[in-house]
């Protein structure tokens, strides 16, 4: 049992935070969260740097021109990411977290010769097609039609929660083809270029009146049949064929960058007033502080546990829900303590330029962020159920007779 | 001891309840929201329902009614998010020319407790006056002789707020005895719009619960859902009897303590008010993150009313020290 | 919306504090825990006191012998009884609670005369035979099997969770005389003396050490057919109809005396040293201590709240079980906070002489017990589902196929 | 990094887990209990396994091993809560003659905290040699020169306690940093219990939801039910991974801050025991509540560690600590 990363790791890292140290400086401020065309050119400049740097696709196979890192390399990466206050993947993220991956383990040649390249130096934008109004938590109860007309799908419906869809180009779709068939056999997925006739991209404001998800109508879009990855009506296995991608390294970046938030936290603790003295000298704070930092610290240990142990056996851990879980509902207890930090300025959102030392916005945003963390990807009732029945071995819920 | 709402408060409450569903639907908050929150001719409506007035004697043209009934007020204003500075209004009646009457708005700025991060005034270019309460007393300044940082996003949307770097020391109307009695009942009226955040949205949850299904039944079959439910419920019942009890008690303090009942209510009835609308929101699943469900605004605006007259965190010190005293009492 | 006691409840009070401050001093310390026949005594002779008074069966009909008391009234005899740290009904909780009440409304005149006046005098001590090994949360699949015989049912079964068996003259029992009918249509209501063959007790001791409840097995135990409360098969509407005398007042001794408790808390605070000062110096303390009191003073208006309601309509609130469920689990925060308080004594259960200072016994007995309260009468789970089901019309759990 | 069990440390997991479920089943605590918690031929048994001996040095008799392999035997310990001054006489090996071996059973007191409630010294009548961690070092007492006022009921039942009114000094063997060090690996070993408590209430909690029925299903089939094992899980292996981490940054303090990973263990395992074995009690309903069911003796074992080394409480403030440190050096 060692917690010590080894010398090709840190040798790694060197070189990583040299280069982070002049790129990221170098890549200038983000642009506002809304401005779609800047976002898109931000974050796709910053990929191509990493490309171009040899760090682009950190988890993909060498073949797919990835940098088949290890993952205890990975953990390093992220935490330097983190560390730099890099960009994370930004509107990179359906392309290399998911849409990549999955046209590498089960696309065609032309298929991975026409996206994997342009995915890894963020030439190519992806969105995510998948939930629908009337299929969240129970994703294969998805409706959205395709109908077989010569040589393309003919797809008509409704899909929410797509992610960077006005800076996409490409989809990632699940339709259902065999509306026969028990819900998880009748689906397909398809690659859907966005300029397709018959998109209708509607954005969706969050409560955090950020943009990033949008409604996506679709009206008779014609898809030609060789953007079908896998077989017909084989689209469930497809989606989750990527989960073996997943080593419980999901939110690493998130929780090395949380775990700095804290630190801020800690440092304007000591810079506001409570009670006629510093925040950080009231007891009842301070043992706040130090509690979820705590958690946090743990939560860290736990995903390096589980990278160790899936490295081993090539199988990812069991935990993933419980990761997901913990980390998830630490966050928003953190964002919480943030709002207390601030007292009254919390009343706005965004920095407040009279008031320079407070990080209004970036306790903002992160708390206001966080409140979708226990609901996308699972909420984490669903998270409890998983562990619960996958792990614990506990019967499946009943159903409605 | 009768310890309910009389037929009056019931009619009362209907009142209030059927004004508020009919003006302030959920719908008409993104234009309220656009018009900075205030929108005057719905105020002077307001005015004439008597939520301004509704302490004031008869004799000084008010509706001589209690705090009690005030609180049953607010909360019906708290279950439809109406925006504005209801509460200092409510308070300036009587204390400034035309607060009761709706014809002047009065907004306010709680200084007792010290201004440690920035003075932020909500709906500074909505108000008229701006009611001052700090330990020496109450003072009031012309609302539109001051300017400050307007702050681009306010979390609360509807609640627009600026930060004024140099606030003139206003016109004293009256003592420090008069400001600890203003912040006693603006924290019982807080209560009570706290209160009412937890109804409105234990409503939206139990009725997208009854009418979402997923995996073939309605979402608020599963245990998981329900049980969430019946948390919200008993904190809004809790909630409830404690900000009831701080008007009563404001009323007739020979029932009790009342800073220790007002601290009771104002910290139940915030943090019920803060958990029911986040779990309300994480009942409806993504539509609760987005802007159109109106779940969002009851969170905002739970969390300004939570720093608003002492946090749950200050109210917690004050009852452990009304307890301390009370045992010391009666032994 | 008036919290203020009326006059007559202010003189019923000025009263019974006057009679209760000469005799709880007068009455005694109370017996060893585990001393059943001395506990017996010692309550039974402290109703009879009572009884002697005019302050027996506070809520029982005057027609029944019992003081028949405002809700008002009562709220102020469990507010003195708790403050004179008087016993509250011991041994004689199931008489005056349940089973009373139970022959009271349905039973016949001669097991009336039989039993009401000497429940009520302390004469007569009753414990419960509901629950079941099988039968807990579920308490209608019980299966104790009662057969007609003659005149006499013959029963066989195994009983638990009898609260003072050992000290009881009689058993309210639920026993199923129909096994093909519906579980709830099957079961009867029986009054079984427990000097009867067949009955052995044997005492289940609790986590707290104490032997307040008993495992029952009955043996071919026969009991007269004119010992049966209400019809055959008909029992379980009889145990529901005892639910009509519960107006919400429930603990409400108990929480009265749990504020006393916290008062005692706080002044233990300003005893014990935490930090090099005295814990309640402490601010992280002290705001816990104030957050748990406001959540009992809320508790305590949820309550009158409640009371004043069903007082008009005649009709108890829906609220029990919110009441319940808070209560219980601010109990149990209660009892850590005390535990806390106590440091490294809290390994001790019992006072400690040489620290004559510090409540060990209290604070570890209320801790131990308040265990059982979101277990016992409805765990917190059921509470949750009976609030989501009947108050807020939610669908009832999916059953398995 | 390879940051899980190795080869070697898994061998070693199953050892003792073997050994304990083979001599220390749930049906002998009773016994246990009244032998006053100490069976000096059980101790024999553990020191043969390596329990006392196992991180002292090769050719001073002993195993050689770490304090995460420590930690892995502590959690087996803590499985079966074997009873006993079990970290004590561990800690004390190579400092006192015959712990290593199990000739001499040693017990201990932590009063580098102070001792503000009186000093109650845990199997007085058990133990041969006292060890006092004070700020000033460490000192060893004879313990059968050691009266005091026995307890009458212990809360833990397998572990009785004595109050010591005068305190002799006793023969100093070390100085503050080996008190200090002594408390950082207790304080690991007690995290290492905390996490074996976790383990088997969540065993014993999950076998009785998947056998124990009502309302004509399994009551582990319930939401409600389990949704309260998956947060157990969740907890076990949060604690899990902080106490594992705990003993790897006592052996490598390389890796990071040694004081702070131990509080995030005692702190996050700690509290973890707490709630499971409360929660292992909730599921088995009634039973659980009886002495019968030996869920009881794992939340009175997991109390008595709660307040062993720091509390929770104090741990959280020397996280904080450490943190602010960590982040003024990086800056």
């Amino acid at each position: 049992m060692d917690l010590r990363y080894s010398e090709s790791d840190e040798k790694f890292r060197a070189e990583l935070r040299g280069w982070l140290s002049e790129a990221v400086p170098a890549h200038g401020k983000s642009p506002a969260v809304n401005d779609w065309p800047a976002r898109r050119a931000w974050d796709t400049g910053w990929q191509k740097k990493l490309f171009d740097a040899g760090y682009a696709g950190i988890n993909w196979p060498k073949e797919y021109g990835g940098r088949d890192a290890s993952l205890t390399e990975q953990l390093v990466y992220y935490e330097e990411i983190a560390r730099a206050r890099a960009p994370y993947v930004g509107v990179n993220f359906v392309g290399l977290l998911h849409g990549g991956p999955t046209v590498m383990v089960e696309g065609t040649p032309e298929q991975r010769a026409k996206h994997i390249p342009y995915i890894l130096d963020g030439s190519q934008v992806w969105c995510q097609g998948f939930s629908e109004p009337g299929a969240g938590s129970d994703l294969a109860a998805l409706s959205t039609r395709a109908v077989r007309d010569g040589d393309d799908y003919v797809v008509n419906g409704h899909k929410i929660w797509c992610s960077f869809a006005q800076a996409a180009d490409y989809c990632e779709l699940l339709v259902r083809t065999d509306p026969e068939a028990p819900k998880h056999r009748g689906i397909t997925w398809l690659i859907m270029p966005m300029d397709t006739p018959g998109i209708e991209i509607r954005p969706l404001p969050t409560l955090a009146g950020e943009g990033e998800f949008s409604e996506v109508f679709l009206e008779d879009v014609r898809i030609p049949i060789e953007n079908r990855v896998g077989d017909e009506n084989d689209g469930w296995r497809v989606t989750n064929v990527t989960l073996r991608f997943e080593r419980g390294t999901a939110f690493a970046s998130d929780m090395i960058s949380l775990q700095q938030f804290l630190g801020e936290l800690i440092d304007l603790s000591k810079r506001v007033t409570r009670h006629d003295a510093s925040a950080w000298e009231d007891r009842a704070l301070r043992t706040e502080l130090g509690h979820v930092a705590a958690e946090l610290d743990a939560l860290w240990a736990m995903v390096k546990l589980s990278v160790c142990e899936s490295s081993k056996t090539g199988v990812p851990g069991l935990g993933g829900s419980a990761v997901k879980l913990f980390y998830t509902e630490l966050y928003q207890r953190i964002g919480e303590l943030g709002m207390r930090l601030l007292g009254r300025a919390n009343l706005a959102r965004s920095d407040i330029a009279s008031l320079p030392d407070l990080p209004t916005g970036e306790i903002m945003h992160r708390m206001l962020n966080s409140i979708s963390l226990t609901i996308a990807a699972g909420t984490s009732q669903i998270q409890r159920n998983i562990i619960s029945e996958r792990i614990l071995g506990l019967p499946r819920d009943a159903r409605p007779k | 001891m009768d310890f309910q709402l009389s037929e009056d408060q019931l009619a009362l409450r209907e009142g209030l309840r059927s004004f508020c569903d009919g003006r302030v639907p959920h719908d008409q908050l993104p234009e309220l929201e656009k018009a900075g929150g205030i929108d005057r001719s719905l105020w002077s409506e307001l005015a004439e329902m008597g939520v301004f007035s509704l302490r004031l004697a008869e004799d000084a043209g008010g509706v001589g009614l209690g705090n009690a009934d005030a609180v049953i007020v607010f909360a019906e204003l708290g279950r439809r998010v109406v925006p504005g500075p209801l509460v200092w209004t409510h308070l300036a009646a009587g204390l400034i020319e035309g607060a009761a009457t709706g014809d002047t708005i009065v907004g306010g700025l709680d200084l007792v407790g010290g201004a440690a991060n920035g003075i932020l005034v909500e709906q500074l270019l909505g108000i008229d006056r701006l009611l001052v309460a700090r330990p020496e007393g109450l003072f009031v300044l012309d609302a539109r002789s001051l300017s400050g940082e307007a702050v681009e996003t306010p979390t609360d949307p509807l609640t627009p707020i600026h930060v004024i770097a140099d606030l003139p020391e206003g016109e004293q109307v009256g003592g420090p005895s008069d400001a600890a009695r203003l912040r006693l009942e603006g924290a019982a009226l807080v209560a009570g719009q706290q209160l009412g955040i937890c109804e409105a949205t234990l409503e939206l949850a139990n009725a997208y619960a009854k009418g979402r299904e997923q995996f073939g039944q309605p979402i608020g079959q599963f245990q998981a859902v329900k049980h969430l439910l019946a948390d919200m419920f008993v904190r809004q019942e809790v909630a409830r009897a404690a900000a009831y009890a701080a008007g009563a008690t404001l009323d007739d303090p020979r029932v009790g303590d009342v800073q220790r009942a007002v601290s009771v209510a104002k910290l139940t009835a915030g943090e019920a008010a803060v958990k029911n609308a986040r779990t309300c929101i994480q009942v409806h699943g993504g539509m609760g993150f987005t802007w159109e469900v109106p779940a969002h605004y009851y969170l905002k605006r739970a969390w300004a009313l939570e720093s608003l007259f002492g946090t749950s965190e200050e109210h917690a010190e004050q009852v452990a020290d009304c307890v301390e005293r009370a045992t010391h009492a009666s032994l």
